[in-house]
């Protein structure tokens, strides 16, 4: 990044109130902002400063915190800088602003975190069910949904040593060493 | 009195009690059964379907000195009989079950008869014309009773019907000129004094005189570019009424230019006819009207999302086959022409029908709002698809002999062009009658239409009759052949040597009895194939399909009706574009360019120079 | 008597020859396209093992009346239609039927096939079908025009005539020679008649999930598999018999419809398919042209 | 969770019984080896696996050698493969699949994902046993399968099929009650698909003792109507 | 599933009528679904349908040591394993901050173009199938093979090769690799001649892909796309050279653009990208021999390996375009959270949808192959 671009950014950003800005390297910059100020960010990054790639939306689920975290991924082409916005929002009621009428990519990232967090994005154009139409259950991608239980709960296991398995045993085939004999081996 | 006369009676009786008549359900059977008397007493004059003589009729008179005559011949007793055996389906067919509930929606079932009938008696006047005047009377009967046909549903149907005055008396007037012209050159209205006259007419005669006519009888024919009237105003007559009108009404136009321009002026006379500035004589330029009165409405019935109108349209098509048919003028042609009409008419009145038999349960003719029907009503299906494969002239039906027998012809007269058009014409016929096939009767059945049933007997039994005379005149041709020979040697052409199942000369022939036994054999096989080798199939529900893994559900719609060859008309759709508005209009404003003209002359100038500049061009024109 | 106890049997015997070679040439479109995508291909019986297998199957399903019909009229249609193509010491009822009738006899499958897809309701076959029937619009106008064009030639509407009048002056009066631009466009309609690509539009996996044959299954498509090899075998040897003089014995005959039929298959697994206004435009445009041009040779 | 376990039910195998006409006894083998000869493939890629698919079939290794091909529709295909681990969405579309095809009807389970849910063991999203739900024929395990692998495997299932052998499918009809149990188990009680597999099993004989339950019961009680639609005169 | 649905309710009163493509349908790209509207062969409506493949990777990863999310992430891509493996590790590494030895670097470009060009012919022949020629399918993906034989050599599996972990590569390559691998790029070299006279030069397929699909400069920027998708538009921007992660600033090539957008063009710039591939790899085979060093950073105990809690964002160019992984570490023994940016999340949904609407069902399939989306980056 030019010494240039970057007093330009510096600069812009310096309207944002409440900004803090970290520099992990020369092509990563973090954001971290308040909630409030995120649309007038990204407004001012795609609208002045070239930023016009949602590379992604990603959403982290603080649950100790009782905080969700939305992360904005931003790149522009010109300066060739990913600028990381990061924003906090309090887990309940999990709702915030859709920005796609600033990105229109944010359309699919935002009804994917509606799915897999339960985050709900006000104005967004489409919050349907869209990977997880078949499910049920509750947003899974929550630190407090609990896979491994619902799956044991829900299906039964194959047995590992079943009775067709020793017929082929018997013929000289199947596993022929099971864990245990190479663990063995081994030693 | 003689058989004619009785004929001609009980016609008019016909007309007369189904007139009067004051309940429709009475009048219904009595105009059923009365025109099956018709038939009938049609039939003990049936010695002129087999090379009988001429039969006059005793009634004479004499209008302003000149005598009226009428008499039938092989031709008129072909003509006659395709006329009878439709109204009578139609009659049958309107006089059950079906008239109660065109009842109920406001219509009068007992005037639709009475115009049937009526339509009738004229057209059996207009075939047992004696001589021109008597032509013309009877045209212009049959003109006038059409109309009524047309105009009984009232609304659009109107419109239509006006439509069609307009055109029907423009060609009368065509018809008068030419007959005024012919009575000014021979002096006399007779058949045959015209046929001794016509040696000598002079090539300009000859050309004035076979336009005149060949517009005026084109008019009701439907013939290219004067056919812009016939699709709706056919379409939009009740159900039977159109079944009969699509069967015979324009073949009227055909069966008096046939007589006159075919029979009296000569159809040689017309090859001598040098267009110039092109390579066509006056038979060819005809022929490719009738080429193009094939392609254009048929590739326009493709086009159509109402069932009705797209019979209607395939009408006018038909018709060019006809034309083209019997402008070949050498006995395999002819005879195709003439074929063409009796199959044409079984194949409409069946197709007509069927699609009536839809209308009453479905209460559309919208190709858009139907689909899956075959299996809620199966006799209306097997109508339809008789009706459809002999339309497209498909083997086994009878539309493939006539069509085979055209285009035999064309070959033999090394026609390249004109056969790649008929050929091109029945292609479209096949893609629009399967369109027409697959929206009504195939598909998803809709849900309004879940509990539909088949339709009564008195509907099915007229259609059921008439698909199998469709099957059996394709299976032994020769049965209608021997009218058709007849109605040839009437005519003047040399009759086909024909054999009960088609032709056999010593290079190509048909023999329809073997094809048609090797075609069922053949499915015998396929189904011996399918039944006998392979388990049993299990039938399942239309929801219980393909669609690439997803399950089906009953509140959305799968079935690919509207612009259903949307791929060809991405490609000639574009040729459509207001061909035909276009068309009338240019007719319109030709009209009206040539009516503003003769008015500014006659309102600027003194109207006795206007009419003295008239009467000098007229005078050069027909003395000169 | 005699002669028409001859006749039935040749009748009865034409289907089953066609159906074997049929079934070789279904064996060599699929060896040689192995062969192109250098591979090895199917074994010798594989196009009777897929048969069997399709007829042996256990549960059939259908979706009605019709759709039965449909393959009844797919196979028998080509079944008449054998009984028409004169083969080497076996006429059948050529004499009686003709090249026109021909012709239309082989519509008779496809119309029974687009009524046994249009029951199935399924939008896939419906789109299938109406493009099938686009493409027989396209190919059959110059088909036709090659079809009058021999007919003239030989003035004769009558396989038999036309093959024996080939066979009575050798090369030289056979159809090729006598016309060679319209066996170029003859040739051309013929492989638009196979579905083959570039004219593959109506079965187009890709697209309509092979559209006809969508819903077919079991015995279903075993009759269309069927089909295939007649429509294969009647596509060549019509060829064969306009243009290259029929069968002197089985041997030229064999060789001259397995090399006529090889022509468009390896053309076609070189080729995309076209889309269907293309198709259209293309078959409307070079093989009429051609088979104008050659017709107006013949007219000469 | 499932009610029984099927794996030690053997299939109500009546052996054919060899029929006096030995026609019928040779027209019964020819089918068979045809069966095996001629293996339609359901062009159906349900998970990773179906990236080694291609390999066998194409150039190299050539599938078409040993009569199989790939075929578009269920109604088409004979053998289904199931390449991988099958999400629950999927094992909808999976099942309606299967109950599509013709029968006779193979199904493989390529990778481990079909065996026991493999390495997606504790996913919400992929169902772990796929013959809970489906009867499976053949299992060619690997994470992903070689080409060769699959291949041999598709050999097996020929050698099967050539004796008889392979009858999962009549499992299915015989024990639909354990199959939509388990179906009901992951989807809901009103799970339904289109194909009427009871009616089909009474059409062809293929009905055994526990095809009906109680879980064709439930079926019954929620059961939208989906008869054929016979013609009507 | 949803009996309501099979109740009676009137069809509405319009034309339009429903297609389904997929998930089983060869027109579609692995387990996928696109349901279209269509008037007449039109389509009016599209709406994409995922999650066949959805597995839930994320949460999968949120459950596994770091070391072991190594063998998970390949599977998110099939036909394109290798960027997966890269791409979580440089952001893990990112995160530890981990050296990454030169050798190990020049061996993961290796890998990466490598798949890139098995990808590509794998993508030529998915595409040349859905206009209906197979012959460069079976050629294509035969040819692949060969890749993958080398792949199997490198690493000990044909697809997922799990080669590549926090710190570097697991092994050195085998004696005589290179050889063997120059020797095979020759051949797809010198194959590539047939493909163009086969397939890009075939006028028919020109014609087909010509114009369909069309995507502008401005509807490029606007829908995210990415990669060589949006090379096609003519866009110059290349992943690997404006955010250069591994050597690849170290390397010599050009990023192929093409102007147009349509399926032609990105037909067009994959095939040119395949030479730059193959050029970029001969100048690594050049360079390897010389660089040496160990392959892997050695990493304390993997089974109990903690990250510095942090987050970083990791973006390859893979063959679909740009794949991100956002790695978050709370500093525990598994990660905290794993969001993967697919490229194919953009293209297969919202820009397909997009392009569908008023293409004719002829040209569904080839623009959905010609985005060359891979379903599961959707699904995840």
């Amino acid at each position: 990044m030019s010494a240039a671009h970057s007093q330009n950014l510096n600069v812009l950003l310096q309207e944002i109130e409440g900004i803090h800005l970290t520099h992990h390297n020369p092509r990563r910059l973090r954001a971290d902002i308040a909630a409030e100020a995120l649309p007038a960010l990204l407004a001012l990054l795609r609208g002045r400063a070239s930023y016009v790639h949602l590379s992604a939306i990603s959403c982290v689920d603080w649950i100790e915190e009782n905080q969700f975290e939305l992360v904005y991924h931003l790149w522009s082409y010109e300066t060739s800088v990913l600028i990381s916005a990061h924003i906090r929002i309090p887990r309940e009621p999990g709702i915030y602003l859709s920005v796609f009428d600033i990105y229109t990519p944010a359309a699919f990232f935002e009804r994917d975190i509606h799915e897999m967090f339960g985050v709900y994005f006000e104005g967004s154009p489409d919050m349907s069910k869209f990977i997880l139409t078949e499910w049920n259950g509750p947003p899974p991608m929550r630190k407090d949904f609990n896979s491994e239980k619902w799956v044991m709960e829900t299906f039964s296991w194959q047995e590992y040593h079943p009775d067709w398995l020793k017929d082929l045993e018997e013929q000289g085939g199947g596993i022929v060493s099971t864990p245990e004999s190479i663990r063995m081996d081994n030693k | 009195m003689n058989q004619l006369d009785t004929l001609l009676l009980i016609s008019l009786i016909t007309a007369l009690i189904s007139g009067l008549g004051r309940r429709h359900q009475l009048i219904g059977w009595a105009t059923a059964i009365l025109l099956t008397v018709q038939f009938l007493a049609l039939l003990s004059i049936s010695s002129l379907g087999y090379g009988g003589t001429v039969i006059e009729s005793a009634v004479n008179l004499t209008i302003l000195g000149q005598p009226l005559s009428w008499r039938f011949d092989g031709l008129s007793w072909f003509f006659a009989l395709i006329t009878i055996g439709a109204a009578m389906a139609s009659s049958f067919f309107a006089a059950g079950i079906w008239a109660k509930k065109y009842k109920k929606h406001g219509g009068n079932p007992g005037l639709l008869q009475f115009a049937m009938s009526l339509n009738v008696f004229t057209m059996l006047v207009l075939l047992a014309s004696g001589d021109l005047l008597s032509l013309f009377i009877g045209w212009e009967l049959v003109s006038w009773a059409s109309l009524l046909l047309m105009v009984l549903a009232g609304g659009i149907a109107t419109q239509w019907g006006l439509r069609y005055i307009v055109y029907a008396t423009a060609g009368a007037m065509s018809i008068l000129a030419g007959i005024g012209i012919i009575y000014h050159l021979t002096g006399s209205f007779a058949y045959a004094d015209l046929a001794a006259a016509a040696s000598t007419f002079s090539t300009t005669h000859v050309v004035v005189l076979s336009l005149l006519f060949i517009a005026g009888f084109g008019v009701k024919m439907g013939l290219l570019p004067f056919h812009l009237w016939q699709a709706g105003a056919y379409a939009e007559t009740p159900g039977p009424g159109s079944a009969f009108l699509g069967a015979i009404s324009s073949r009227m136009g055909l069966y008096a230019m046939l007589i006159v321009v075919f029979q009296l002026i000569g159809l040689g006379k017309m090859i001598a006819v040098e267009i110039p500035f092109t390579f066509l004589s006056l038979r060819d330029l005809l022929m490719w009207v009738a080429a193009f009165t094939i392609i254009f409405p048929t590739y326009t019935a493709l086009r159509q999302n109402d069932a009705r109108y797209l019979l209607a349209w395939h009408g006018i098509g038909q018709g060019g086959y006809m034309m083209m048919g019997l402008l070949l003028l050498d006995p395999v042609g002819s005879a195709g022409g003439l074929l063409h009409v009796f199959n044409y008419a079984t194949n409409q009145a069946a197709l007509f029908l069927a699609i009536t038999a839809v209308v009453y349960r479905t209460h559309t003719a919208d190709l858009n709002r139907l689909g899956g029907l075959v299996n809620r009503m199966p006799l209306t299906f097997l109508v339809l698809l008789v009706g459809i494969i002999g339309l497209a002239g498909i083997p086994p039906m009878n539309g493939f002999v006539s069509k085979w027998l055209i285009y035999r012809s064309l070959i033999i007269e090394g026609m390249p062009l004109l056969f790649v058009a008929t050929v091109i014409g029945t292609l479209g016929t096949i893609l629009s009658v399967y369109k027409l096939i697959h929206n009504t009767f195939l598909g998803q059945l809709r849900l309004e239409h879940e509990h539909i049933r088949e339709v009564p007997w008195s509907m099915l039994a007229p259609m059921l009759v008439v698909a199998t005379i469709i099957f059996i005149t394709g299976f032994m041709p020769g049965l209608v052949l021997d009218w058709v020979a007849s109605a040839q040697a009437a005519l003047g052409f040399t009759p086909l040597a024909y054999t009960l199942g088609g032709v056999e000369t010593a290079r190509g022939s048909l023999d329809m009895i073997w094809l048609c036994g090797v075609l069922f054999g053949g499915f015998g096989v396929g189904a011996l194939l399918f039944y006998g080798g392979g388990n049993k199939a299990k039938r399942v529900h239309q929801l219980d399909n393909y669609a690439g893994g997803h399950f089906l559900t009953a509140d959305t719609r799968y079935h690919y009706s509207n612009n259903f060859y949307a791929g060809l008309m991405h490609h000639i759709g574009g040729w459509y574009r207001g061909t035909f508005k276009w068309l009338e209009s240019s007719l319109i404003s030709i009209v009206s360019l040539l009516s503003g003209l003769t008015q500014i002359l006659f309102h600027s100038y003194h109207p006795a120079l206007f009419l003295l500049i008239t009467a000098t061009l007229s005078l050069y024109f027909f003395i000169g | 008597m005699q002669v028409t106890l001859l006749t039935i049997m040749e009748v009865i015997l034409m289907p089953i020859v066609a159906f074997i070679i049929g079934l070789f040439m279904v064996l060599m479109m699929r060896k040689l396209a192995a062969r192109l995508q250098r591979r090895v291909g199917p074994p010798l019986f594989q196009p009777l093992f897929d048969i069997v297998k399709l007829y042996g199957k256990q549960t059939q399903i259908s979706h009605g009346m019709i759709h039965d019909i449909g393959i009844i009229m797919a196979v028998g249609g080509y079944v008449a239609a054998e009984a028409l193509l004169p083969v080497p010491g076996m006429d059948g009822i050529a004499a009686k039927g003709g090249l026109i009738t021909l012709a239309y006899l082989t519509m008779v499958p496809s119309l029974g096939l687009a009524l046994g897809v249009g029951q199935c309701a399924n939008p896939n076959g419906s789109i299938g079908i109406s493009r099938a029937l686009t493409s027989m619009l396209a190919y059959d106008i110059p088909f036709i025009i090659v079809i009058f064009g021999v007919a003239y030639q030989f003035s004769s509407t009558n396989l038999v005539d036309i093959i024996a009048t080939q066979q009575a002056g050798g090369f030289s009066t056979w159809g090729i020679s006598e016309m060679p631009v319209l066996a170029v466009a003859g040739l051309f309609a013929m492989h638009a008649s196979l579905g083959k690509q570039p004219f593959e539009i109506y079965i187009a996996p890709a697209e309509i999930a092979t559209g006809p044959m969508v819903e077919m299954g079991g015995k279903f498509l075993g009759g269309l598999f069927v089909m295939q090899s007649f429509q294969l075998y009647t596509a060549s040897v019509l060829y064969v018999s306009l243009f290259l003089g029929g069968g002197e014995n089985w041997i030229t005959f064999l060789l001259k419809s397995f090399g006529v039929l090889a022509i468009p298959v390896v053309i076609a697994y070189l080729f995309p398919r076209y889309r269907t206004d293309d198709l259209v435009r293309l078959v409307w445009k070079w093989p009429v042209m051609l088979a104008l041009i050659g017709i107006a040779f013949v007219m000469n | 969770m499932s009610n029984t376990d099927l794996s030690n039910i053997e299939v109500n195998q009546k052996p054919v019984a060899k029929r006096s006409n030995p026609f019928a006894n040779v027209f019964n083998e020819l089918v068979s080896f045809c069966r095996s000869r001629s293996m339609f493939m359901l062009h159906y890629c349900t998970g990773c696996g179906a990236i080694e698919l291609p390999p066998a079939m194409t150039s190299r290794f050539d599938m078409e050698r040993l009569g199989i091909q790939p075929m578009v529709t269920p109604r088409q295909a004979d053998i289904l493969l199931i390449t991988g681990y099958v999400s629950i969405k999927t094992l909808k579309r999976v099942i309606l699949t299967y109950e599509q095809m013709g029968a006779p009807k193979y199904v493989i389970g390529i990778c481990s994902c079909t065996v026991n849910g493999g390495m997606y063991w504790q996913s919400y999203a992929t169902a772990k046993k796929l013959d809970e739900y489906i009867p499976v024929d053949l299992y060619i395990a690997g994470c992903m399968p070689r080409p060769e692998a699959v291949i041999e495997g598709l050999q097996q299932l020929m050698a099967k099929i050539k004796t008889d052998e392979a009858n999962s499918w009549k499992k299915y009809y015989e024990h639909y009650d354990y199959y939509l149990g388990n179906q009901q188990h992951l989807f809901g009680n009103n799970w339904q698909t289109p194909t009427d597999i009871i009616g089909e099993a009474k059409t062809y004989q293929l009905e055994g003792p526990n095809t009906l339950g109680e879980h064709t019961k439930i079926l019954e009680s929620v059961q939208r109507p989906l008869e054929p639609l016979e013609m009507k005169l | 599933m949803r009996p309501e649905n099979y109740q009676a309710v009137n069809h509405p009163p319009s034309n339009e009528y429903e297609l389904n493509f997929g998930p089983n349908h060869p027109g579609i790209e692995g387990n996928y679904a696109l349901k279209v509207k269509l008037q007449g062969d039109t389509v009016v409506e599209a709406r994409a349908d995922a999650g066949y493949l959805h597995r839930g990777f994320e949460k999968l990863m949120e459950d596994r040591l770091w070391i072991q999310n190594i063998s998970l992430v390949p599977r998110i891509c099939v036909p394109d394993p290798v960027p997966m493996e890269v791409c979580y590790s440089l952001a893990v590494e990112e995160l530890a901050g981990l050296e990454l030895p030169e050798r190990a670097q020049w061996l993961r470009v290796l890998q990466l173009e490598l798949s890139r060009i098995a990808a590509h012919l794998f993508y030529f022949g998915g595409h040349a199938a859905t206009t209906g020629m197979y012959t460069p399918m079976y050629w294509g993906v035969a040819d692949r093979d060969l890749l993958l034989d080398l792949f199997e050599e490198l690493t000990g599996g044909r697809v997922y090769s799990i080669y590549n972990m926090p710190g570097g590569v697991r092994q050195d390559i085998p004696r005589g690799f290179l050889q063997r691998l120059s020797d095979t790029l020759d051949y797809i070299e010198g194959r590539l001649k047939d493909y163009d006279n086969l397939f890009f030069t075939n006028q028919i397929f020109v014609k087909r892909a010509k114009g369909i699909g069309i995507i502008s400069q401005e509807q490029a920027l606007e829908w995210s796309v990415t990669g060589p998708n949006l090379r096609a538009c003519g866009l110059e921007f290349d992943v690997r050279r404006d955010d250069p992660y591994l050597i690849y600033d170290q390397l010599k090539f050009d990023i192929p653009t093409e102007h147009g957008g349509d399926a032609w063009a990105r037909t067009l710039v994959r095939r040119l990208e395949m030479v730059e591939s193959i050029s970029i790899i001969r100048q690594v085979i050049k360079a390897l021999p010389d660089i040496k060093g160990p392959v892997r950073t050695p990493i304390p105990n993997p089974l109990a390996w903690r990250v510095p809690a942090g987050d970083s964002y990791a973006r390859v160019e893979s063959s679909k375009g740009e794949l991100a992984y956002y790695v978050v570490s709370n500093g525990g023994d598994k990660p905290y959270r794993v969001h993967i940016r697919g490229p194919s999340a953009m293209h297969a949904v919202q820009v397909l949808e997009k392009l569908a609407v008023g293409c004719r069902v002829e040209d569904v399939a080839q623009t959905m192959f010609s985005l060359d989306a891979c379903p599961p980056e959707v699904d995840r």
